[in-house]
């Protein structure tokens, strides 16, 4: 699918002139009719077409190129039903919206609104998309922005060719930064060693490369080892391919071990969520002693809630997380209270009973659910914030909403911890749990107390919710697939004990990783699952052993 | 406590009453009777609950259009509550206690599987309106979803030609959809010449969420030089979570795209779709095919189910391929005697809802054209590749060496699994 | 080990729990046919002593032998009780849910496995012996009621009734009057004095007037280990032990 | 004075000997295995008290689910062990038939395979598991459906009462086995057919499974052993053995220090009621026709639990008559209220639990049952 370079070359040449001459915008000048006609041809143009229309785009060297190339990128080019002419919008149309902001293009000034009906989409796909995105990462060379011109070399680095490298090396004389300045060597380097035959060039490209853990330095530098059918090196001068095999070492090594730290941190991250899912159990079933299995649909609530708060306010997705974790505390913290009011209280002491009849409430919940959102999952957005990674280095990165939803899990349980610890309700908490009739002879009104307590329960399960909504499918059986697990985590962890649950959500989170590459992901959970029950049997109190109510059912 | 007691007694014997009242509803009318049978409740309900509307939807239609033979239609919903047995249970009812002419249902291949015997011990008809993995033929269903060389082959053979990969991830849910597509996609790709080293085929339990190091493998597995894509047959739940982490993870569609099989319009409502724009799908429909009968199917859809936002996909076109041919073999046998109707299908031809002709074949799967769509960011497709003709569905694969001489003809043979070195007929039928 | 002729030998027996010391260095020993008070303040170390002679609590030092033989820290609760050694809780723990006649059956004597009982049958002389110790303990009346039903007072002579359908060797009875009127103390101290001469029975108990009644032979346990002993007499004189329990 | 002892003795026992109940339950069953014969097979298809094969199997299984739910109540209402994991037990059992089913069909599979089933041919497997040997035979097929599942209890059951994990923590390490194995058997490569189990079936015996006869048969055969397995049961929990594992029920401690081996005792239980579950498993495969892993999931044995919890626990018909009350109930629902019907028995469920301590039967106003049976806590109050 290669493009022949001449042409590109070509294209490419004009693009500099213009990065370099930056030439003051005219009012309506002869470009401008020739650009317009260039965009009108895309109505009609197929997918070959508009590939073309792209390219000869980027050489017109137009001052409105770039904007006009990126909204198309971003799917927010569009035509006027009416009377065919080209408009930028805004935004991109969204599931709910009926009009769309629109944007000349030549002046990049407002142009007034249209409703989607009249307006027609100029669709891309993956390959014009990948075209889109290198042609705007040349431009992106010489932004002001550092990372958007690191961006823009690790764009070009996809698809180095001659008139790509050229313009690396024209940017790498005038780039200040260093590290922009660092990655651009690395690219130079590597395109030195496709077209290298001189051993000198490729010796020091080799010792550029040596630090870097991008994989494609490691491939070209694997490449330099291959062997011809007949048995001969590729590469044939020793020195080089000695370099080229110590690199190809220290690469490796780097990237495993990189790979160790990346598998320990999918485990914690992993184990965050047990953990999460766990606490509002270790309240609920540790402290209280009360077995419920609706808890997994408490949490179901929590991930509806967000929904329905991105719903009422799709404008600030970013921030709805922030309304949504108090309104699904609330919300499931309200349920939870209702459900011990008129159910849960008349069980107490008999715990298996609570299993039964809080499993038949799981059923109800399920089905009202059903009932008001109907049985299809719900899409939860997920905030710009948290989408995309943490790139550490070339060999890892952190996802920012794993990232988040660790540094979540600690918050709750901190806080958890701090309301159990000092403050009234937390310290009433505690003395019910110990001794039901001391703390009810101390004037503590204990009903009130495990309505309290179970609805701090549940709200933290509500709360988890909202974090799962990030993670899965936000549908009527959410509430399902986590049970088991949460149970397992407080039991393993010690009932009632929350360091237990940390610590044994955690380890399970890590262990299950750490087996799934050589297990599969079954066996790897049925592994963890079979050394947890013989854990249990081994150490019934779990982890830590446990205090509270559930203990004393001997 | 008495007063507890007697309180009780009455919520019980007003439960009983209720059951027992209920159970003993009799329907009387001179009607015909279709069966739906699709989960309601239960793992499947998120996709089987719109087949249910959308059958309904079609029988409202056909009664406004005066109904079928003089008769109206009347719907037997029932929930088979995503637990197979209950599915084999539930066709009985349908077919013995309330006498359905014909049964829409099924989703999964097990739920398939599990009413099959009693299909065939009945005497009933089914349409089953979901992609398959095909090796089957029986006299009493109608296959009216794709099978494997109507979706996956297609979808293979575009990424291969049009975009030039070399390497292939093969990630499924491990069960025997994704089992018989990978092991046909295997035999395809290693006749095209593709190295095993290039393949790479995985799989993990249903509902899987964790999809960390999964995602990180097919990233280092596409970061070793060569075009990658990743084929998935990753089913239900574990999609939502599988998109996630690749859109977290940055994995785009112009560096490693992802062909799916089970995510259609529906699933895609069910998550954001922005950070997944360019991934693949390949299907017989999408919403976006800009027809005549398809923008009327749509508003009738909407209509109907009073939510303008609503999708459609390509299982619910199945169903109203399935319901049209149905109708359509009652009248040309005058009646809705089993036998006769399936008599009278091989052959017959009603339009899809994408401009072309869908055909039922003697091994009772019907002809269908293949799309192959890029995900938009409202969730939709844009069609970027099209089959010329529409494709006939194979009840046994061309590429698996065990069925190569095996056939299915219901109106030469009247055998679903004709072996023609052995000239026998076996398997599924064979009394 | 220990000296012959002695039913139970404790010999300079540790526990802890958490580094509090329940029992400390306690050497202690029972004559047959003796019936033995202990008495002590809360914490002296009485229950822990009976929950380490019965199995339930091991410790970290000592041993505990029985029968001048049977080293009793390597037996479990079952063989500790089916080699002779009967216990009564301090709350009364009869089987709630089953009737007095069942409760007194299951302490009956004999192989206890899982398919002996399935197929055992009372023989009339085990019948004979239930309703004596039914008229023993005056439950004849009530013998068809669930232990749930019984008095605190029933409960307690049912357990000690249990305890002679066991013929134990050696009982060990903890607090046996608390919550009793005066008239059913008596009754129960008349019980326990029957009983001695044909078992060894330790009582442990509080109420110095029930002891007085009945004793012979009073040890006084104080912070894990022996603080006195002899008879109620000497005890009572003795300065340390008024000092941190008598003189209370 | 002698006479007065005799006396005694005799009216000790009358009253347990009085038991309504069993008389009904097993009345009730005669009039199954007698009455559906004449009404399935004579009765013409016509007439309208003409039992369809629909109604014969939804017979079947709610006799299989009454098997399962009295091997629960067994272990629950008398022992007080809460298995979560029982329906575990049910699918091995069901496993170990459908495995001799999936030997019988031989070389009528799809791919005519005389030895392999055909998901075996499907995933490329070239010679039949070690563990699916002997399968072939219905005698050794017959034993692997009392050992596996009874193995299992036992090993697990060892472990667990050995280092005494009781209550709760017994009931959630039960939910993660049966997990657990329900993951595994997903699995294709473990080898029992994944996801789609077993199906097909052709013949049991030699006798073709579509066949009404069989059918009739194999639902008379149910409804022996259940008649069988309740008065096995009736016959432990009277025993001295029963009171010993209701006084276990009340208090652990206690009865060790009477010199029982509580291990010993919870773990015959155990085994015997796991084998109970086996057995209903077992019968349960041809009747329905299909066996698969969902079988195994945690859900279904909860829901066993409420069965027992429903019908009343701890009476064992009453275990029997909530297994067929509540999936009378579910038949009727998933018709009659397709769109609701969670709502119907997420309800019941509560409203038993709360308001019915001792279920449907604790309603029945004569209390001459079994004494000992009808006891309840009094912390409930």
């Amino acid at each position: 699918m290669r493009k022949s370079p001449p042409r590109v070359n070509g294209w490419i040449l004009v693009v500099l002139v213009c990065l370099g001459s930056r030439a003051p915008l005219s009012a309506q000048s002869p470009n401008d009719a020739n650009f317009l006609t260039q965009l009108g041809k895309l109505r009609d143009a197929s997918y070959g077409d508009k590939e073309k229309i792209i390219e000869d785009l980027g050489a017109s060297g137009y001052p409105n190129v770039r904007p006009v190339l990126r909204a198309m990128l971003e799917d927010r080019l569009y035509f006027r039903n009416s009377d065919q002419k080209v408009f930028l919008v805004k935004s991109a149309a969204q599931g709910d919206s009926t009009s769309l902001d629109l944007i000349d293009p030549v002046t990049l000034k407002s142009a007034g609104s249209a409703s989607i009906e009249n307006l027609t989409e100029i669709g891309i796909n993956n390959h014009l998309r990948r075209i889109l995105e290198t042609t705007l990462a040349r431009f992106g060379l010489s932004s002001p922005d550092v990372s958007v011109r690191l961006d823009a070399v690790l764009e070009i680095e996809k698809s180095l060719d001659d008139s790509n490298v050229a313009l690396l090396r024209e940017r790498m004389a005038v780039e200040k930064n260093s590290k922009v300045k660092k990655e651009i060597a690395t690219v130079l380097a590597l395109a030195a060693l496709n077209d290298g035959s001189d051993p000198k060039a490729l010796l020091n490209a080799i010792a550029t490369l040596r630090g870097s853990l991008n994989t494609d330095v490691r491939n070209r530098l694997q490449g330099l080892l291959d062997r011809n059918p007949d048995g001969s090196y590729v590469e044939s001068d020793a020195q080089v391919r000695a370099a080229a095999a110590e690199a190809v070492t220290t690469i490796n090594h780097w990237r495993s071990f990189y790979s160790v730290i990346e598998t320990f941190i999918f485990g914690l991250s992993q184990g965050s969520v047990l953990v999460l899912i766990a606490i509002g159990l270790a309240i609920t079933f540790g402290v209280m002693g009360v077995i419920n299995m609706a808890h997994g649909e408490l949490m179901m609530l929590g991930a509806y809630t967000t929904y329905v708060v991105q719903l009422a306010m799709p404008q600030h997705i970013d921030g709805s997380i922030f309304v949504a974790i108090p309104a699904a505390f609330v919300v499931a913290g309200l349920a939870g209270v209702l459900i011990e009011r008129t159910v849960i209280r008349m069980l107490y002491g008999r715990p298996l009973e609570t299993l039964l009849a809080t499993f038949g409430i799981s059923l109800i919940l399920q089905q009202l659910v059903r009932s008001i959102f109907t049985a299809l999952n719900r899409s939860v957005v997920t905030p710009s914030w948290m989408s995309g990674t943490l790139q550490v280095n070339d060999a890892l990165a952190i996802t920012y909403n794993r990232l988040y939803t660790m540094i979540f899990t600690l918050m709750v349980f901190g806080a958890l911890l701090a309301v159990l610890k000092f403050t009234r309700i937390g310290l009433e908490i505690r003395a019910v749990a110990q001794n039901r009739a001391m703390a009810k002879a101390m004037g503590i009104r204990s009903e009130w107390v495990d309505a309290m307590t179970f609805g701090l329960g549940s709200g933290i399960a509500g709360v988890a919710g909202v974090a799962l909504s990030q993670l899965t499918n936000v549908g009527p059986n959410l509430g399902q697939s986590y049970i088991i697990d949460s149970f397992l985590v407080v039991v393993f962890g010690g009932v009632g004990n929350l360091w237990g649950s940390l610590v044994g959500g955690m380890s399970m989170g890590i262990v299950d990783e750490i087996l799934e590459p050589y297990a599969g992901a079954v066996l790897a959970k049925i592994i963890v699952l079979v050394a947890l029950i013989l854990f249990i049997q081994r150490r019934p109190q779990g982890i830590f052993p446990p205090t509270g109510r559930a203990s004393e059912n001997q | 406590m008495a007063h507890m007691k007697s309180k009780s007694m009455f919520v019980v014997s007003s439960l009983l009453t209720a059951v027992m009242a209920v159970g003993g509803m009799a329907k009387a009318q001179d009607t015909i009777k279709v069966g739906v049978l699709h989960s309601l409740s239960g793992t499947m309900a998120i996709s089987e609950t719109t087949l249910k509307d959308t059958v309904l939807m079609m029988i409202d239609e056909q009664n406004k259009k005066g109904g079928l033979l003089g008769k109206k239609l009347e719907a037997v919903v029932v929930d088979p509550a995503s637990n197979w047995p209950l599915f084999a249970e539930k066709a009985h009812e349908l077919l013995e206690k309330d006498k359905v002419a014909v049964v829409f249902g099924c989703w999964t291949s097990v739920s398939r599987k599990s009413v099959l015997p009693v299909f065939e011990k009945d005497d009933g008809l089914l349409f089953y309106p979901v992609q398959y993995e095909g090796e089957e033929s029986s006299r009493n269903v109608i296959y009216t979803g794709a099978a494997p060389n109507q979706q996956a082959i297609p979808a293979v053979d575009y990424l291969m030609n049009e975009v030039g990969v070399k390497r292939w991830v093969l990630e499924g849910t491990d069960y025997v959809y994704p089992r018989t597509t990978n092991k046909i996609l295997e035999a395809y790709l290693l006749a095209k010449g593709v190295k095993p080293s290039n393949i790479s085929i995985n799989y993990t339990p249903f509902g899987f969420s964790d999809w960390q190091a999964r995602v990180s493998f097919i990233k280092k597995f596409g970061s070793e030089g060569m075009k990658t894509a990743v084929v998935s047959t990753i089913n239900g739940d574990a999609n939502v979570p599988f998109y996630k982490e690749l859109a977290n993870q940055k994995v785009s569609a112009e560096d490693i795209p992802v062909v799916a099989f089970s995510v259609g319009e529906e699933e895609l409502s069910g998550l954001d779709a922005r950070p997944l724009v360019g991934h693949l799908a390949a299907w017989n429909y999408f919403e976006s095919i800009n027809t005549s009968a398809n923008r009327s199917f749509i508003n009738e859809w909407h209509t109907y189910i009073k939510n303008p936002k609503r999708t459609t996909n390509d299982p619910m076109e199945a169903h109203y391929i399935g319901f049209n041919l149905w109708v359509k073999a009652v009248e040309k046998a005058g009646t809705t005697n089993v036998d006769k109707v399936i008599a009278a299908l091989p052959g017959l031809e009603v339009p899809n809802l994408t401009g072309s002709m869908a055909k039922v074949l003697p091994n009772h799967h019907i002809t269908k054209p293949v799309y192959i769509g890029e995900v938009r960011a409202d969730g939709q497709f844009s069609v970027v590749w099209k089959t010329q003709n529409a494709v006939p569905g194979d009840a046994w694969s061309k590429y698996l060496p065990e069925d190569k001489n095996i056939l299915a003809d219901w109106v030469t043979l009247n055998c679903g699994n004709y072996n023609k070195a052995t000239k026998q007929c076996s398997g599924q039928n064979y009394k | 080990m220990g000296d012959a002729g002695h039913i139970l030998d404790i010999h300079q027996l540790t526990v802890s729990f958490d580094g509090f010391k329940a029992l400390n260095n306690l050497t202690l020993s029972i004559q047959p046919g003796e019936l033995r008070c202990v008495i002590g303040p809360n914490g002296a170390g009485k229950t822990t002593m009976m929950d380490v002679i019965t199995g339930k609590t091991r410790p970290e030092s000592g041993t505990v032998t029985f029968g001048s033989r049977v080293n009793l820290l390597e037996l479990s609760e079952p063989e500790i009780a089916q080699g002779g050694i009967g216990r009564k809780f301090q709350k009364p723990t009869v089987f709630e849910q089953l009737t007095v006649r069942e409760n007194l059956e299951l302490a009956l004597a004999g192989r206890k496995s899982f398919l002996k009982s399935l197929l055992a049958r009372m023989t009339a002389a085990q019948e004979d012996k239930l309703y004596d110790v039914l008229e023993t303990i005056g439950l004849m009346e009530q013998h068809n009621d669930l232990g749930s039903t019984l008095s605190h007072g029933q409960k307690q002579w049912l357990e000690i009734g249990m305890l002679l359908m066991q013929e134990p060797k050696l009982l060990l009875v903890d607090e046996p009057v608390a919550g009793m009127t005066p008239q059913e103390s008596e009754r129960t101290a008349e019980l326990l004095q029957s009983l001695a001469g044909e078992h060894s029975v330790m009582v442990v108990e509080h109420d110095m007037d029930f002891i007085r009644s009945i004793a012979k032979r009073v040890t006084v346990l104080h912070e894990g280990c022996v603080l006195a002993e002899g008879d109620m007499d000497q005890v009572q004189n003795d300065p340390r032990v008024i000092e941190v329990y008598l003189g209370v | 004075m002698t006479t007065t002892k005799t006396k005694r003795r005799y009216t000790l026992w009358i009253s347990a000997r009085r038991d309504p109940g069993s008389r009904w339950f097993l009345g009730g069953l005669g009039l199954v295995s007698v009455g559906v014969p004449i009404l399935n097979l004579m009765v013409p298809a016509s007439s309208p008290l003409h039992l369809t094969s629909y109604g014969l199997t939804l017979i079947g299984k709610y006799l299989c689910y009454a098997l399962l739910a009295l091997a629960v109540d067994l272990i629950w209402g008398y022992c007080g062990i809460l298995s979560l994991g029982h329906a575990a037990f049910f699918a091995l059992g069901g496993y170990a038939m459908g495995m001799y089913l999936m030997r019988e069909i031989g070389p009528r599979g799809v791919y005519g395979n005389p030895i392999l089933p055909d998901f075996m041919v499907f995933l490329n497997w070239k010679k039949l598991p070690w563990f699916w040997y002997g399968f072939n035979h219905f005698g050794f097929a017959l034993i692997m459906m009392f050992l596996a599942p009874g193995l299992l209890g036992l090993a697990f059951g060892w472990f667990a009462f050995r280092s005494r994990v009781t209550g709760v923590y017994f009931s959630i390490i039960t939910q993660a086995l049966t997990w657990a194995l329900m993951l595994a058997f997903f699995r294709n490569d473990t080898g029992f057919g994944g996801n789609n189990g077993f199906t097909d079936f052709k013949d049991i015996l030699g006798f073709n499974l579509l066949s009404d006869c069989v059918h009739v048969v194999l639902l008379v055969i149910t409804a022996v052993m259940l008649g069988v397995s309740y008065l096995a049961c009736r016959k432990i929990v009277a025993s001295r053995a029963g009171r010993v594992i209701r006084a276990i029920r009340d208090s652990e401690t206690r009865t060790r220090f009477l010199g029982y081996r509580v291990e010993s005792f919870k773990l015959w239980v155990f085994v015997f009621s796991t084998v109970l579950a086996g057995i209903a498993g077992a019968l349960y495969v041809p009747q329905i026709g299909i066996i698969n892993p969902s079988e195994f999931s945690p859900l279904n044995s909860i829901e066993v639990v409420i069965w027992v919890a429903v019908g009343g626990r701890g009476t064992l018909y009453g275990a029997v008559a909530g297994a067929i009350l509540v999936n009378y109930a579910k038949t009727i629902f998933t018709t009659s209220f397709p769109n609701a019907w969670y709502y119907a028995l997420g309800t019941l469920f509560v409203l038993v639990t709360m308001f019915l301590p001792r279920g449907i039967i604790g309603l029945i106003p004569n209390r001459a049952r079994l004494r000992g049976d009808s006891n309840e806590q009094s912390a409930s109050e």
